[in-house]
């Protein structure tokens, strides 16, 4: 049985399945990591974790701040607490050339609407007609060349199998194309991705061919859960683990940062 | 030196249709009300270019200003799809779209380029996607030094460039701080600019973060006290998040979006 | 996230003979301090990099530092000639001096092209003048929209930058304002950077126009107080015109620079 | 006979050739121009005329100072009041690329150690062999893309036979190359120089030939003074202007201006 779906917080029921994936991916930075955020789940994450075992980390918003330290969750990627509480503000050609462009930060924390199964990702187009698209998503925005100069990349996305598809309509950002080495023959530096948090489990890319492989299931969710909601022949990891359920701690924390934001 | 005058003014003389127009803002100071005015005067035909077309070209789009949009990013930031634009991409309607889609550090780039006067910009973008196959204006260059390839893009320089700032003098000196965005280059790489501006003042005091853009690199400004609203001018007011969620049903139906645009059309500037 | 330690330490454990070393400040925030320790500790065979090569290049030079220098403009800004490099380019002493030379606009796009992770900068520059017949890092380069030929220079990426700056905080965030040059570039630029600066505070209370390079953008800081004389740093202090002119005497004559090198070699950092 | 050499500013006595060339060169800038500053020369006529009768004239200097307006002569493109004094300071690279590059400017205002009869400057080398120079000067500074990209270009320079040649030995920025249509060839968009200033007269390029001709002497100077200074066989306009000498106001401000940079 899956986790109650996200029907707001509350501080007297349990987990939802959102809240899983938000701990989830918060767990997965550590540090004094550089990470470069997307809005929505991603700065969900990262914001969590910098308000509960990563204080140090350092967020970094392509609209052009180094270092935010939001006391509520922002509410877009130009969200004004951004600005204030960073230590600098920036244009927007210098945070995609000085800062993301040479590969120094160490964490592109991204989100999809469609992730295929070598960790490409489409948020432009669903339908195989570009021109004629049955949904036109928004586009590209920062993601292709997060996806390309970070050292790694770590997708979070809800799961489903029209969301977890075998390949994506369009390649809105790089992943690992069509299997291991595609990135380095197309000069890539960054890893690409080596981390996928769903509300379901954690996927990382098998080192030898670079498909995604079950590595971890949430509380209450089983295999063949993850399998009904991935659009290919899912390979599992032989020590699969079980990603422990959020601490009341991590609990509180993430519904604080988002009551804050109310 | 700019002239400074009222918004109708400034639109009537500077935005004509058929116009290649950039209305820039990075979430913040988006310079709405300029928008509303081109509306209003019923410009038609415009290439409207800008990183995140979010609700203030969703508005030019549903009201069919735009034959053309050269974009990175069209979503309603923290809400969700941006229905004019998505009916405009794939039903026609009111017109048919054209679109030019980049990735943000292409479009970045393409701005950096037409400000700094050269017909192209270098990065290392776009590889691996399907974005150059659907995109003809990314190509490779080869780095003359080292043999390795790039990626190029050319530059964009605008008919007109509209950006919102906090505060400009009597002399039309333009000063805006907060989240900058790209709205240097933007007004840079355009050959005309407007400047709606939260207030005129004696003086431009000194604010830490600040950008001053000389008078003499603006062609108009006009004072719009909330010109950015819905989004906010950092020191004077907030952005305002019920307005960007009430947006969705608006733009999500035609006719509610019709009922929008007749009160649009009727107030005055 | 940067260290913080003493300039000799900094010195000792970032430069290395045969290294590139670039040290910035255009007319202002000029890192001598930093430039007299790497005379007093002897470093040999360093690429010294930098746009105007002024008093503390001229120094390093005639100390026998350098082996090569890569430049736009060498001179004593406001006096005259830099007697120490001449002398090494006139007549190879202490040692030859190699010189790459390029113009403001070529060494800055250079930087920003290091900066950048770039391998190359585009820019319209260098055209019908002779240094391109002299110096082999500009290139012809055609832009793949238009056809249109512009000037192609290779990115900048020094083993260590050292610029001095205002104030740091106790994390190693740097904060400057005044005339910034091409600070940031240099040590974005850069394999590994030093910042000298003025002291060294709790928290970095904004100031107009400055600047702030996060700590983890920069390898080492080092509180060195007057570390930019006979420069200045704004807020800090004034340019000290007298020195620049007294310089002219010493550096014209080997024997009073070989007075004022043992003076310096004696002093400790 | 020519003015007294420069001896340092007195009150009571007349003006020096150096006056009278700064006053001359402050003469030809005007009304709201955007000047692009070199320091020396043109550093001290370009402040003059904002001190006398171009007060809205806009100084840009190439340390990334926009509409400076010093109270004093700045002792290098660095002083600080260049910077306290501005309505906006940007980094060198922004006033190369975003300011000079792309034409915003209307006229760049250099210096020489050697001009040519196509004014031609250098500042690089004196002697014919690069590498082994019988005089390192400088080089090129900003030189090279503000005589490529400013609107016009006025050269203000002390004349000597050693100055003034008929060939410059190292051409550190582009004038007219060898005559008329050099510069179009070579897709230069400014006009170059327009117009050279030296202690001794006024200078213009030929509209037919590009060649500097002489179009005015100042006070106390004949025609072959000029030509005992100049390298090459100069031309002489028809209507060779003399040029008014220094007005009591124009050289109480210019003396002023010195005095108070002391």
């Amino acid at each position: 049985m899956s986790p109650a779906q996200d029907t707001g917080p509350a501080s007297d029921t349990g987990p939802t399945s959102d809240e899983v994936m938000a701990v989830a991916a918060a767990r997965a930075l550590s540090g004094r990591q550089r990470v470069f955020v997307g809005i929505g789940l991603p700065s969900t994450a990262a914001n969590l974790a910098r308000r509960t075992h990563a204080p140090d980390l350092v967020l970094v918003y392509e609209s052009g701040t180094l270092g935010s330290k939001p006391d509520r969750l922002p509410a877009s990627i130009g969200d004004g607490v951004l600005a204030e509480t960073a230590d600098a503000v920036i244009s927007v050609p210098e945070v995609f050339n000085y800062w993301l462009q040479p590969g120094r930060i160490d964490v592109g924390f991204l989100g999809a609407a469609q992730l295929d199964r070598f960790g490409n990702i489409n948020t432009t187009v669903i339908g195989s007609d570009y021109h004629h698209p049955k949904v036109r998503l928004p586009g590209a925005g920062g993601a292709p060349e997060i996806a390309a100069s970070c050292r790694e990349v770590y997708v979070v996305v809800r799961q489903s199998s029209r969301s977890f598809v075998d390949r994506v309509d369009f390649v809105t950002s790089f992943g690992h194309g069509r299997g291991k080495g595609d990135r380095e023959r197309l000069g890539l530096r960054g890893a690409g991705p080596t981390l996928v948090i769903t509300d379901l489990g954690v996927f990382r890319p098998d080192p030898e061919t670079a498909e995604l492989v079950l590595t971890a299931v949430h509380e209450g969710v089983t295999v063949d859960d993850v399998r009904a909601a991935t659009g290919w022949d899912l390979k599992v990891a032989p020590d699969l683990d079980r990603t422990p359920p959020p601490t009341d701690q991590e609990l509180a924390a993430l519904r604080a940062l988002k009551e804050a934001s109310k | 030196m700019a002239e400074i005058g009222t918004l109708a003014e400034a639109i009537g003389d500077l935005v004509g249709d058929g116009d290649v127009v950039a209305l820039e803002g990075f979430t913040h100071l988006i310079p709405t009300a300029a928008g509303q005015e081109i509306i209003r005067q019923g410009r038609r035909d415009l290439t409207l270019v800008r990183m995140t077309p979010d609700i203030v070209y969703d508005q030019l789009i549903g009201a069919g200003c735009a034959r053309k949009l050269v974009f990175s990013w069209g979503g309603n930031p923290g809400v969700g799809s941006l229905h004019r634009f998505r009916d405009a991409v794939q039903n026609s309607w009111p017109v048919p779209l054209e679109i030019e889609e980049h990735s943000h550090a292409g479009m970045a780039n393409r701005y950096v380029a037409g400000a700094s006067g050269l017909p192209f910009a270098v990065l290392r973008g776009y590889v691996g996607t399907d974005l150059p196959s659907v995109t003809t204006t990314i190509k490779p260059i080869t780095c003359p030094f080292t043999g390795e390839e790039l990626t190029a893009v050319p530059a964009l320089n605008p008919d007109v460039a509209i950006v919102h700032a906090q505060r400009a003098d009597r002399n039309g000196n333009v000063q805006l701080w907060g989240l900058l965005g790209v709205q240097k280059e933007a007004v840079l790489a355009a050959r005309r600019s407007l400047v709606t501006v939260e207030e005129i003042v004696d003086e431009l005091s000194p604010v830490p973060g600040a950008i001053v853009l000389p008078s003499w690199a603006v062609t108009r400004v006009a004072e719009v006290p909330g010109g950015a609203h819905p989004s906010y001018a950092q020191g004077y007011s907030e952005r305002d998040n019920a307005y960007y969620a009430a947006w969705d049903p608006i733009s999500r139906d035609r006719d509610e979006f019709g009922r929008w645009l007749e009160q649009v059309k009727e107030a005055a500037a």
